[in-house]
């Protein structure tokens, strides 16, 4: 089993000829995923070709691509300047999991995109995530599907390549996962830690939780007091940022300590205090995990 | 993107918020003109991307113009939390009567454009936040709705109790809010929002920070950054796409991501070093990235070793190799490089670097522990 | 028993300093509505005298009345250029039942309002209608109390006077009623004919309903076919403005027929199609009421 | 209330919509000057509030600045469905590959704007509709976003398959939307939308109606009002705060209330008569109104017997009965009038009545039986 993306997935890619998006969309369909349309205003009829070969359908509109294929979920490789426009689209068609890789979408927009997918009752991953994969079955968005494996753990983060890291050493030392989801670095985002957990929780195949945090806003800290409540599995946790400067932005729009607000301390005590167990090196998370499941 | 007062209060008048009259100077004389042009009472305010600036003496009343001139010149030159001081505000010292907090920013937990309003203004919100959160009231703005005239005249009616105060702060909420939407604020702020003994409400300070994802749009407002105020190693990062943050340690770290970036930072650390900078070079595969990347690293004096830690996923390690070969053809390069490169293309990587004669490693901690060595050896 | 409003009704009226505000509020706690605060900017800590002496303290906001008083029910008097912001100020007060009288708001303002007020999980009674009246229990609005009187017949109606004439002569014939509601005869308004005779029918003391609608829209036509799925109980309707000519807005915002739709003879052919015995003059209404309750 | 074809077109004008450039003339030299001015050939267009102009010839081509003036003078003076044309609208003629309709009016049941758009334009939308109702796309916008881009761009993709078009479209949907908000527009219409030979995409007539509502917070639209295309007696009684509607039977009705008025009506027909007007004094109780109403009842040559049906509620019957003997003073009244009253302060009203020798009735068909009986009689 997985979370928010398994086989029954019928992925839509907006800005499907776009350079990411034809890139990432070999990626996917090499992965197995069902890609099974692209959407780019203007180039509706014509048709997109992977590197291997797969041909996928392109529509002017997500609502075509949902209406003649039967799309259901979405990842969104668009410019900033379109992104927020283009996660509403998904939403009003009628997408219910849609995935936002594109990095840099103003806040403000995001604050209208966010509300109206909830609004439409579906589920937003990201923006500036890597998305999420579900080792064996489907990968929507950018994870590479190499370092991961199918198994027991699920993966949390708000980051790319840290999360990358962790899995690949999860995967080198025999552990597999459920689903690897990277919920993105900026402050405004669909899916957070919690909804994530709570996906977890219900999934009778995880059996431990990897959640991997940074500095800025109090995301972590609610989560930890969440799963101390509510999360029947184990959870490991790691918190990047020790060593960064109050009041700088460090690379992910959201992570920047505000005031004394925010920071990798104040997130570590919060996941000790709720009984989550603090990996100091990224290297350590593997070694909680195995701790974890017994192994 | 922060930007200045001066830039700020004209952005607010824009607006229509009611703000004293003033002018930007960079010389004592221009502050004696602007002065007279004022008559009557002006302060002199160094004009630098920092709080604390009254405590630092940044900020100093004149009666005359002589003596405008006199605070600026001791003011410009100053440094203020280690900012120099290149330009004064010289405005209309206004009386105060009282004096409120007026601010807007972000909400990350409710996701909205959140309005925090005090009648303890002139003091640090955090402050009062932390010790009399009563005296604070928070809205959070529904942006599908913006904000609705009940609510700016309830923000109003908590600050003031004259019907007429409440008028205006009513409209000055609504000017506000609009101002923070229009420029894509991320933090709006008016600190204080004083009524003068006439009982008329102006915004005598003003700090508004950008968004910067949304500078793209707002070709007018990128114009008001000031290069000045930041350091020339962070103008040259942004322009190269890179995001950079210089710190004081003396490891140079070169990494993708910035998770990753942060986590390798804290290795640092955790191995006994220091970091000198943050810097993620972002998920684009270009070798012009890490030349320029690089560049900016060796120019600090205090780097004595360079780290790369690159996890490849979309950034492909070989387009990471051809940059750091590329850059040690370019430039002198006297500090060692201590490179870890996994992931997409790691073989093709390994190859363009030992041809150049750089070896390179696959493990995170094993990379961290010897570039905070040869740092310490250096 | 009645719908709406009843002895537990808490009300807080909004511009109660107004000319209209001021009188009907004497009116309302004279009939024995509790009146428990008012609500004009600016007058706050103020007191209004109503003519027969009770006096209601003044509030600057919604908020306050609600926070100080226990108000639950508001009536809108302001003038149309803020009654939308006052409807949306209640609502967002935690009022549950608003009662907008204000005629000439503007429709753009009132498709806001009306969808804030869904957000909030409120009720928008109006605008411009007369408001509500459970005879001998409460008043909210300006319908003449002395015209109605306890009994088992709910009325629902677009309109005001000729609201008060088919009371009269019920109330004159010894028919009372549970309660009567004027929905308003703007294009947008918060509670329609569906929502009122939905209310009727889980209303116990509710025998029959009597239902006057008039040209514009559909309201009258989904409300027929609706009382026939679901409404137990027998309706009389009446429809005004069968000599109106298409085009043209008879007073009412809402009262016009567009093109061939909206016609008195469409909606007079659907309460016939569903089983709603329709009154040919306002007369006939009482005599039809009569039969139906088989007195 | 409805603008000219010429003045809509200047409100899409100023939102940036493609209309091809013209002006309005009230005589054949004007409009054969602004077809000089224009150049090639121009349409000459009657500007009257009603549809069905072209049928009724009001509408022509003209090749040359003579040829103009010769149409526009047949056509001002000439009259449309009652109404007497004096203006027409001189404006370039478009060569036209396609035609298309786009609509924006409020929804009642769902409470929103509403876009229909259809690739079949230039003809009755109502038509289509009934007979080929897939030709028409609709889209209701939720008041809480507004038109979003993808919508505006779904609804030119369902018009055209050319991208350039798609796209001038798309801009063209944004741009009525805002007309349609800015402007507190009831019904806003492009019917046609042409493509040009060349592909570009433009209005080419333009109808709205403004919300009476909203007028207060709209001066310059409010300043559109033609007052010639409206009859005398509605511009007065708007004008005294009256709700009046010009019908052609002979029994004037005065009543409060709109939906008493229409009841009223209802039952001079039943009762065998025909209703010459409808009108409602409002809920406010002014004798001031009621003198001007019975101004405007007495001005219609075809009355033949008043009728007041009053149920006093906020309306207090004794200011109505003041009204109507101040009335009785101020102008001569020689048609009958019957007058019911009942409700608030009735008895103060009979009595001030009698006092003046009218007698009143307190039951509403006796009173319409008598006013049709009236009628008859004269």
């Amino acid at each position: 089993m997985s979370i928010f993306i398994d086989d029954s997935t019928r992925l839509v890619v907006q800005g499907i000829t776009g350079r990411d998006g034809s890139f990432h969309t070999s990626q996917m369909l090499e992965y197995g995923t069902r890609v099974v349309a692209g959407v780019t205003p203007g180039k509706g009829g014509q048709h997109f070709t992977a590197l291997n070969g797969d041909r996928v359908p392109i529509f002017n509109t997500v609502e075509e691509a949902v209406a003649e294929e039967g799309a259901n979920t979405s990842a969104i490789y668009v410019p900033p300047a379109f992104a927020a426009g283009a996660i509403m689209e998904s939403a009003d068609a009628g997408i219910h999991f849609i995935v936002a890789i594109t990095e840099g979408i103003p806040v403000l927009d995001m604050t209208r995109a966010a509300q109206f997918v909830k609004d439409r009752g579906a589920r937003l991953l990201g923006p500036n995530c890597p998305g999420a994969i579900s080792p064996g079955t489907a990968k929507v968005g950018i994870i590479p599907g190499q370092i991961t494996t199918p198994g027991p753990v699920g993966v949390v983060s708000r980051s790319g390549t840290l999360t990358y890291e962790a899995v690949a050493q999860l995967t080198a030392a025999g552990i597999g996962q459920t689903t690897c989801v990277g919920i993105g670095g900026d402050p405004v985002i669909g899916t957070d830690f919690i909804d994530t957990l709570r996906a977890f929780g219900e999934d009778p195949d995880t059996e431990a939780v990897v959640m991997i945090g940074e500095i800025g806003g109090t995301d972590e800290q609610e989560a930890a007091a969440w799963a101390r409540e509510h999360l029947q599995i184990p959870v490991v946790g790691f918190i990047a940022g020790q060593t960064a400067p109050p009041g700088r932005r460090m690379g992910h729009a959201g992570a920047i300590i505000s005031g004394s607000s925010g920071t990798a301390e104040e997130k570590i005590r919060a996941f000790e205090e709720n009984g989550i167990a603090v990996a100091r090196r990224p290297v350590d998370i593997r070694d909680l995990v195995r701790e974890c499941l017994g192994a | 993107m922060d930007i200045h007062e001066y830039q700020a209060k004209e952005l607010f008048r824009a607006a229509g918020i009611p703000v004293p009259p003033g002018r930007v100077a960079t010389s004592p004389d221009e502050a004696r003109q602007i002065a007279q042009e004022l008559g009557g009472k002006v302060v002199v305010k160094a004009q630098v991307h920092s709080g604390g600036r009254g405590k630092a003496g940044g900020v100093k009343l004149a009666s005359s113009p002589d003596e405008a001139a006199t605070h600026a010149g001791a003011i410009l030159g100053m440094s203020i939390r280690g900012l120099e001081v290149k330009r004064v505000l010289v405005t209309v010292a206004e009386d105060i009567a009282s004096e409120a907090y007026v601010g807007i920013l972000v909400d990350r937990t409710t996701q909205r454009p959140m309005f925090m309003v005090s009648a303890e203004g002139g003091v640090d919100i955090e402050e009062v936040a932390a010790t009399n959160p009563d005296a604070i009231r928070k809205l959070r703005v529904d942006p599908r709705y913006g904000l609705l005239p009940h609510q700016a005249y309830g923000l109003a009616n908590f600050l003031y109790t004259d019907p007429a105060q409440v008028k205006q702060a009513t409209r000055i909420m609504a000017q506000l809010y609009e101002a923070f939407i229009g420029n894509s604020c991320s933090l709006a702020e008016i600190n204080p929002l004083i009524v003068t003994p006439t009982g008329e409400v102006k915004a005598i300070d003003a700090k508004v920070s950008i968004d910067e994802s949304a500078l793209f749009r707002l070709p007018e407002v990128e114009a008001l950054r000031d290069l000045d105020a930041e350091p020339a190693a962070e103008t040259l990062a942004r322009e190269a796409g890179l995001s950079f943050v210089k710190l004081d340690g003396n490891v140079g770290c070169c990494v993708n991501g910035a998770g990753l970036a942060m986590a390798t930072m804290d290795l640092v650390k955790t191995y006994g070093g220091e970091p000198a900078n943050f810097l993620d070079i972002g998920g684009s595969s270009n070798p012009d990235k890490v030349v320029a990347a690089l560049e900016i690293i060796t120019a600090d004096p205090n780097v004595k070793a360079i780290l790369f830690n690159i996890f490849g996923g979309i950034t492909r390690c070989d387009d990471v190799a051809t940059g750091i070969v590329e850059a040690s053809r370019r430039i002198r390069i006297d500090t060692p490089i201590v490179i870890r490169l996994t992931g997409t293309n790691e073989a093709e990587a390994l190859e363009i670097l030992a041809e150049a004669g750089f070896s390179a490693f696959t493990g995170m901690d094993e990379v961290v522990q010897k570039a905070v060595d040869l740092a310490a050896q250096a």
